[in-house]
C-alpha cells in the first residue's frame, strides 16, 4: 500500500529568519536526540523501550514554537520529541531515558513518563490516549482561572480510534476550552495500518462530529504546522475554543528501537518519505528563498551536536536511585 | 432494621438536647461548600450535580451559589471526567470529580489507576494531582446489578490513592473536609444508603484526620471492624449480641487508606477476637486486608479464627428476596459472632 | 429552550394494512405496559427504579419490526420497549419488573436487566452505552458463523457522548459488521439537555466520522422509522455494513418513574410532544389514508389491554426467588 | 536472578532426556491453536495478534492458519475489544479477546465486571459468556509505571470470573486448553516475563482442571503460596533456604478463582507456617485472600504469623535499580522466611 500525504494546506506563511532558525534549531535537536538515545539504546544501555519520534520533528517544532512557557503540553509514548520542543532540557530528558536521578522525572518515568513543571510539560504518556483528557483538562484549569494559557495534546492516528478521543474532543468542544487537539498520523499504529482499524481515515473530518473546527496539514512542513498551529492557539487563547488539527507525517524507523519497521511497510514507502524529510526540506526551502544560508544552518548543527553529546555524557554518569529513596513521594505530604 | 442515629454513640460526637441534625448528603455539601468558599481552586464536575444538585442531593445548591463554571455537569463520559481532573489537577486546580454511582469508576479506572495515582511518585514529587474522586456505592432498593457495586478495594490495592469510607454525617463533613485540604488523588466513596440518614453535625469547623479508625462501640469480647453502611448494622447486632451477654467492640475504619492499624490492633489485644464485616465482597477485599495485618501482626493475640461476614460471592441480584439475603444482615452479624464466641484455638 | 424535531426523512413507504396494524399493535402493547408499569410502581409494590419509554414507542415498534427472530437487539435502561417489540412476553417482562421467578430473568435483573435468548433479546442495561459494543459483537458473532442475521443497538442522545460510541461505531464500521445503531435522541440525558453536553446535536451527522450512512428520521413517525430502518437492516444482511439512524423523539415523563420531569423540561414543550404522539399520529394518519378503521383500532386496544391485565396479574402472582437457589447460576456448568 | 527450568521440578512433567523443550508463548499457541481447530466457534482478537504474532508470540502463525477472518488485529480500543467479545459471546461465539498488557484490562473494566461476569447470574441462567480475555501482567526491563501492572486480585474481587495464572509452558497450554473449554468469562492472565521461558511440553494433549494448585516442590518447615513469575522466585528462594536446613514446600496456585484453598490447608497442617509471595501489591491482594482464609479455616494449625511478600507499596518504577528493589527477590524471600523460622506463637 503506498501512503503520502494528501494534506492540502501548504505554507503560506511570510517567514522571518529568526523563526526559521528557532524552528531547524528544535527540529536537529530532536533528530540528533533521538539519533543518540538510539545509540545508547543498541549498545544495550539505555532500560526500557524507546520510541523514536525521527521524522516527525516539524510537528512538535511548528506547534510548540507557537506556545508560551506557561502553556501546557501532553503528550504521548512517542514523546521526546514534544518534550523537548516544550523546553525539557536535553540533558534531564537524557538523563530521564536512562532512568538515572537527575532526569527530569529522577529516573522513575523513563522514556514513556517525562515530566517538568517549569515548563508545562504534563507528560508523555505510557497509555494511548489519555494525554487528550489531561490536556483538556489543564485547559479546563486555565479557563477557570481565568489565565490566557493554552493547552496541547498530541496523539497518534492510532490514539483517534479510542475512546477517549470522542470524550474528550466532545466534551472540550462543548465547554469552549482553550485546547488544540493535535494528531500526528503517521499510517500505523504499532504495525497495524491506520487504513484497516477505520474506515475514515481523515483524521481532520472527524471534527465535524464535535463541531470544531479540523485540519489536515502536511505535518513534514515545519512552517505550515506552525503555521496552521499558531491559528488554532490564537483562537484557543481567545476563547474561541477548540481546534482538532491532523499533521500528515511519518515515523523513520519501527514502532519502538526494538522494531526494525519493515514487515509491514515497503522500502519505498520508508524511502519516500525519508525523501521528504522535514529538515532538509526547511532546509532548502529557506536557502531557495534566500531567508537563511548554509553557514546559518551548519552553525546551528555544530551547536547541537554538542548539546547533545554533552546530554548523554551526564545521562550516562550519574547514578541510580538509590533503594533508599525509593518509598518516597508515594503520596504527596506539604511538608516536602 | 433499625434505622438508628449512629452519631448517639459515637466518640468523636456528643449527644446533646439541642444538637443540630443534618443528613449525610447535607453534611457532605457543607463541607464541600466550606472548602469551596474556602479554597478558589476547587471546582466540581459531575453528571447531574449542577442545577439538579445531584442524584443523590449530594451537590444541593452548589450550582446555585457558585455558579456555572465551577458547578459543572458533564456528558455521560466517566473516562473524560476523570481525565480532566487529573490534567486540571496538574495544572494547579483541585478538582472534585463526582462519577455519582461508584460503578461507573470502572470506565475511568485507567485515568485513576495509571494516571492520578502514579504521577506524584513517577514524576519524583514534581508534579502533585490534588483531585478528589467522589462516588456512592452499595444497593438500596433493588439498585441491581449495575448499581450496587462496592469497589473499594480496588482503590485500596492501588498506592498513591488515599481511600475514605464514611459512615455518619459528622463523618462525611469532617472527612470530606481533610479530603478537599489534601493535595493527594482521594477516593471519596459514600453509600447511596447512607445519603437520607441523619446525625448530629456540629456548626463549628471541624476536621477529621485521616487514618484515624472511630472506635464507635466499646467492648471486650469480640472485635467487629467495619465500614460504611455496615457500621449500621454492625451496632444493631452488638446491641442484640449484648443482650446475648457478649460484648462486642465496633471499630469504623472510615479511612482504608491510611488504614488505622494500630486501633485495630489495640482492640484484638483486648477481645482476642476478629469479625470484619463488610458490604464488598470477601475474596481479596478489605476484609481480607484487615484480616492478613492482624494474622501478620498479632495471630498471637487471637483466641479464635477470623470471620468474614461479607455480601456473598454473586452478582447483585435485582430481587428483593435474594438481594437483602446476600448482603450482610443484623441477623447474620449475630448468628456468625455467636458463633465465633463458641470456637477456640 | 424549545426542541422540535428537526428530522428530515418523513414516511414515503406504500402503506400496507397488515404492517399498519402490526406497527399499531407493538405501540399500543408498549404504551399500556408501561403505564401499567407505572401505576405499579406508584402503588409501592414494584422494585427498583423504571424509566418509562413512553413518547418512544415508534421507535422500538419501526425498527423490530423489520427484524428477524433470531436477530439481535442489545438495549439500555429505557428498555422495555426494545424488548416488548423484540418479542419478548409481556408477562415475563412485567413479572421481572416485579423482581419475581417467573420473570424473563428469575427476578436477578429487573427493569434494567432483561434477557431473552429465543428472541434474541441481548439485554436491557444499566450502564450507558456498551449495548453499542454488544451489539456489534453479536454482529461480528455473526459474520463469523456466515448467517444472515443483524444486530440492532438502541442508545440515547446521551449515550452517543460516550467513548464506547466511538469505539463501537468506529470498529463496527471498518469490519462492515451487521448492525443497525439506533440513536433515540430525546434531547436530554437524566436532566441534561443534549445541547449542553456537545455543540454538535445532529446525532447523524457523526456517521460520516465513520465513513458510514447516518441518517436523521422522525422518530414519532413509525412508518418512517419502519422504512428507513429497513434501509439499515437489509444493508446490513446483505453484507453492506453498519448504519447510523437518528431517531428525533421524546419522552413524555421523567427520566425514570421517581422524576416528575419538569423542572427542566417546559410544559410547552412537553405538551407540543405529547400533541405528536407517534401512536395518534399512525391511527389518525391511517384512517386518513383509508387504510384502516376506527374499529380496527379499537379491536387492538381491547387485546392489548386483556393482554396487559393478565400479565400484570401473573406478575403480582408470582414469588420472589427462595434464598435456597440465590447462589446458583453464578458460574455456568455444562451440567445445568 | 537464576534462571532455571521450572518443569525440572513440577510434580507434573517429568523430566526425561528426550523430552519437548518449548516456550511459555509457545504452549499458549499450541494450546489455543489445538483449541480453534477443534471448535470453530473460538475466534480470536486483539491489538497486534494478527499478521505479527502478538507483542509477545502469543499468538505466532495462527492468523497465518485461520486467517483474517478468525484472527483479527483491532484498533486500540480495549473497551471495544471487551465488549464486542461479550456480545459475541452472547450470540454463540467463543472469543479470544487479547488485551496484550494487563494494565489495559483497566480501559474495559466496565465492560469485564459489569457485563462479563454479571450475565449469566442476571439472566438466570438463560445466557452465557464464553469469553477468554488474555492479558500479561508484571515488569520486565524496566516496562514502568504503565506496562507493569498485575490487577489479577480485581477479578479475583468479582464474582463470576475465573482467573487464571499460569507460571510454566506446561501450565500454560493446558490450562489455556481447559480455558477455552469452559464456557464462562474467565481471565487467562500471563506473565510478560515468563513468555521467553522454556519447559517441557508433551506432545499428547492434555487439560489442567481449574481449581488444583501445585504443590510444585515439598517440605516440611514452611508452606510458600505463589503464582505467576514468582512461583520461580519462590522455588530458587527454597533451594537456598535449603542449603540453610529449612524445608520449604511450595504451592503455585495455578488459578486464583477456583482457589484450591484444600491444597493450602494441606500444607500448613504439615508446616505450621504461611508465606505468601505475589508480585502483586499486598494491600487486597490474592495474598490478603490467602492469609484470611488460613485466618479463619487453619488459625489452629499456625505456628507463626502469616508473612505476606509483595511488590512494595509504590507505582510502578521505571529505574532500573528502583523497581528491581520494590519486586519481591529470591533475596528478600530468603530473608523473610528465614525470620519467619524464627518466631513462634
Ligand atoms: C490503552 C493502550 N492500549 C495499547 C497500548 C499499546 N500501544 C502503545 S503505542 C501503540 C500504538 C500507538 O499508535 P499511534 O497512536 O498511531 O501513535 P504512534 O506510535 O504511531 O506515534 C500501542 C497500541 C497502549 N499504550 N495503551
Ligand atoms: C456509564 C454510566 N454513567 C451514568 C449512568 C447513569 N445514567 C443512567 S441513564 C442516564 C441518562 C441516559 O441518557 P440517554 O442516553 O439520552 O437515554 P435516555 O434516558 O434519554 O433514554 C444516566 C446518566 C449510567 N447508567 N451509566
Ligand atoms: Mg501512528
Ligand atoms: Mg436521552
Amino acid at each position: 500500500m503506498k501512503r503520502s500525504s494528501t494534506a492540502k494546506n501548504g505554507s503560506k506563511l511570510k517567514q522571518d529568519k529568526k523563526i526559521v532558525l528557532a524552528l531547524y534549531r528544535k527540529m536537529v535537536l530532536i533528530r540528533e536526540f533521538e539519533m543518540k538515545a538510539k545509540e545508547i539504546f543498541h549498545s544495550g544501555k539505555m532500560p526500557g523501550f524507546i520510541h523514536i519520534y525521527v521524522g516527525e520533528e516539524a510537528v512538535a517544532a511548528g506547534v510548540c514554537a507557537q506556545l508560551h512557557q506557561d502553556d501546557y503540553v501532553a503528550s504521548t509514548h512517542r514523546g521526546h520529541g514534544h518534550a523537548l520542543a516544550k523546553g525539557v532540557a536535553p540533558r534531564d530528558a537524557m538523563a530521564e531515558l536512562m532512568g538515572v536521578v537527575t532526569g527530569c522525572s529522577g529516573g522513575r518515568g523513563g522514556t514513556m513518563h517525562l515530566y517538568d513543571p517549569e515548563v508545562g510539560f504534563l507528560g508523555s504518556n505510557g497509555v494511548v490516549p489519555p494525554g487528550i483528557l489531561i490536556a483538556a483538562g489543564a485547559g479546563l484549569s486555565a479557563q477557570l482561572r481565568g489565565t490566557s494559557q493554552v493547552a496541547v495534546a498530541f496523539f497518534g492516528d492510532g490514539g483517534s480510534n479510542n475512546g477517549a478521543f470522542h470524550e474528550g474532543l466532545n466534551l472540550a468542544a462543548a465547554w469552549d476550552l482553550p485546547v488544540v487537539f493535535v494528531c500526528e498520523n503517521n499510517f500505523y499504529a504499532t504495525e497495524m495500518p491506520f487504513s484497516e482499524t477505520t474506515k475514515n481515515t481523515n483524521v481532520a473530518s472527524r471534527a465535524k462530529a464535535y463541531g470544531i473546527p479540523g485540519i489536515q496539514v502536511d505535518g513534514n512542513d515545519v512552517m505550515a504546522v506552525y503555521e496552521k498551529a499558531g491559528e488554532a492557539i490564537q483562537r484557543a487563547r481567545e476563547g474561541g475554543g477548540p481546534t482538532l488539527i491532523e499533521c500528515v507525517t511519518y515515523r523513520w524507523f519501527g514502532h519502538h528501537a526494538g522494531d526494525p519497521g519493515v514487515s509491514y511497510r515497503t522500502k519505498e514507502e520508508v524511502a519516500e518519505w525519508k525523501e521528504r524529510d522535514p529538515i532538509g526540506k526547511l532546509r532548502n526551502d529557506s536557502i531557495a528563498a534566500r531567508l537563511a544560508t548554509e553557514t546559518d544552518f551548519q552553525r546551528i548543527d555544530e551547536e547541537i551536536k554538542d548539546v547533545i553529546e554533552e546530554s548523554a555524557d551526564f545521562a550516562l554518569a550519574s547514578p541510580l536511585e538509590a533503594d533508599s529513596t525509593a518509598l518516597d513521594h508515594v503520596f504527596y505530604s506539604p511538608a516536602e | 432494621m433499625p434505622q438508628k442515629n449512629i452519631n448517639s454513640t459515637s466518640s468523636t460526637a456528643s449527644s446533646t438536647a439541642d444538637q443540630r441534625v443534618i443528613t449525610y448528603a447535607q453534611a457532605g455539601v457543607e463541607g464541600v461548600r466550606e472548602e469551596m468558599l474556602r479554597n478558589p481552586d476547587i471546582f466540581y464536575i459531575g453528571q447531574g450535580i449542577g442545577p439538579r444538585g445531584g442524584n443523590f442531593q449530594q451537590s444541593r445548591g452548589l450550582w446555585q451559589e457558585f455558579g456555572q463554571a465551577r458547578v459543572r455537569d458533564t456528558p455521560i463520559a466517566e473516562r473524560a471526567q476523570a481525565g480532566f481532573g487529573v490534567g486540571a489537577a496538574l495544572a494547579g486546580s483541585h478538582p472534585i470529580v463526582d462519577i455519582v454511582f461508584m460503578d461507573f469508576t470502572l470506565e475511568a479506572m485507567g485515568e485513576i489507576v495509571q494516571q492520578a495515582s502514579t504521577i506524584h511518585y513517577i514524576s519524583n514529587g514534581r508534579f502533585k494531582v490534588p483531585l478528589m474522586v467522589r462516588a456512592a456505592g452499595g444497593g438500596i432498593r433493588s439498585t441491581g446489578p449495575h448499581h450496587s457495586h462496592t469497589f473499594w478495594s480496588f482503590f485500596a490495592h492501588i498506592p498513591g490513592l488515599k481511600v475514605v469510607v464514611p459512615s455518619t454525617p459528622y463523618d462525611v463533613k469532617g472527612l470530606i473536609k481533610t479530603a478537599l485540604r489534601d493535595e493527594n488523588p482521594i477516593m471519596f466513596l459514600e453509600h447511596k444508603g447512607l445519603y437520607g440518614t441523619k446525625g448530629h453535625v456540629p456548626e463549628e469547623e471541624y476536621l477529621i484526620p485521616f487514618g484515624e479508625a472511630n472506635v464507635i462501640r466499646s467492648g471486650e469480647d469480640v472485635t467487629v471492624v467495619t465500614l460504611g453502611k455496615m457500621v449500621q448494622r454492625s451496632l444493631d447486632a452488638a446491641e442484640e449480641l449484648q443482650r446475648n451477654g457478649i460484648s462486642a467492640e465496633v471499630i469504623d475504619l472510615r479511612t482504608l487508606v491510611p488504614l488505622d492499624k494500630e486501633a485495630i490492633l489495640k482492640s484484638i489485644t483486648k477481645t482476642g477476637r476478629l469479625v470484619v464485616v463488610d458490604e464488598a465482597y470477601a475474596s481479596c477485599g478489605i476484609s481480607a486486608e484487615v484480616a492478613a495485618i492482624v494474622a501478620f501482626e498479632a495471630i498471637d493475640q487471637l483466641d479464635a479464627p477470623v470471620v468474614r461476614i461479607c455480601t456473598l460471592p454473586t452478582p447483585h441480584s435485582f430481587s428483593p428476596s435474594t438481594d437483602s439475603y446476600l448482603v450482610p444482615s443484623v441477623v447474620r452479624i449475630v448468628a456468625e459472632v455467636s458463633d465465633l464466641m463458641k470456637k477456640k484455638i
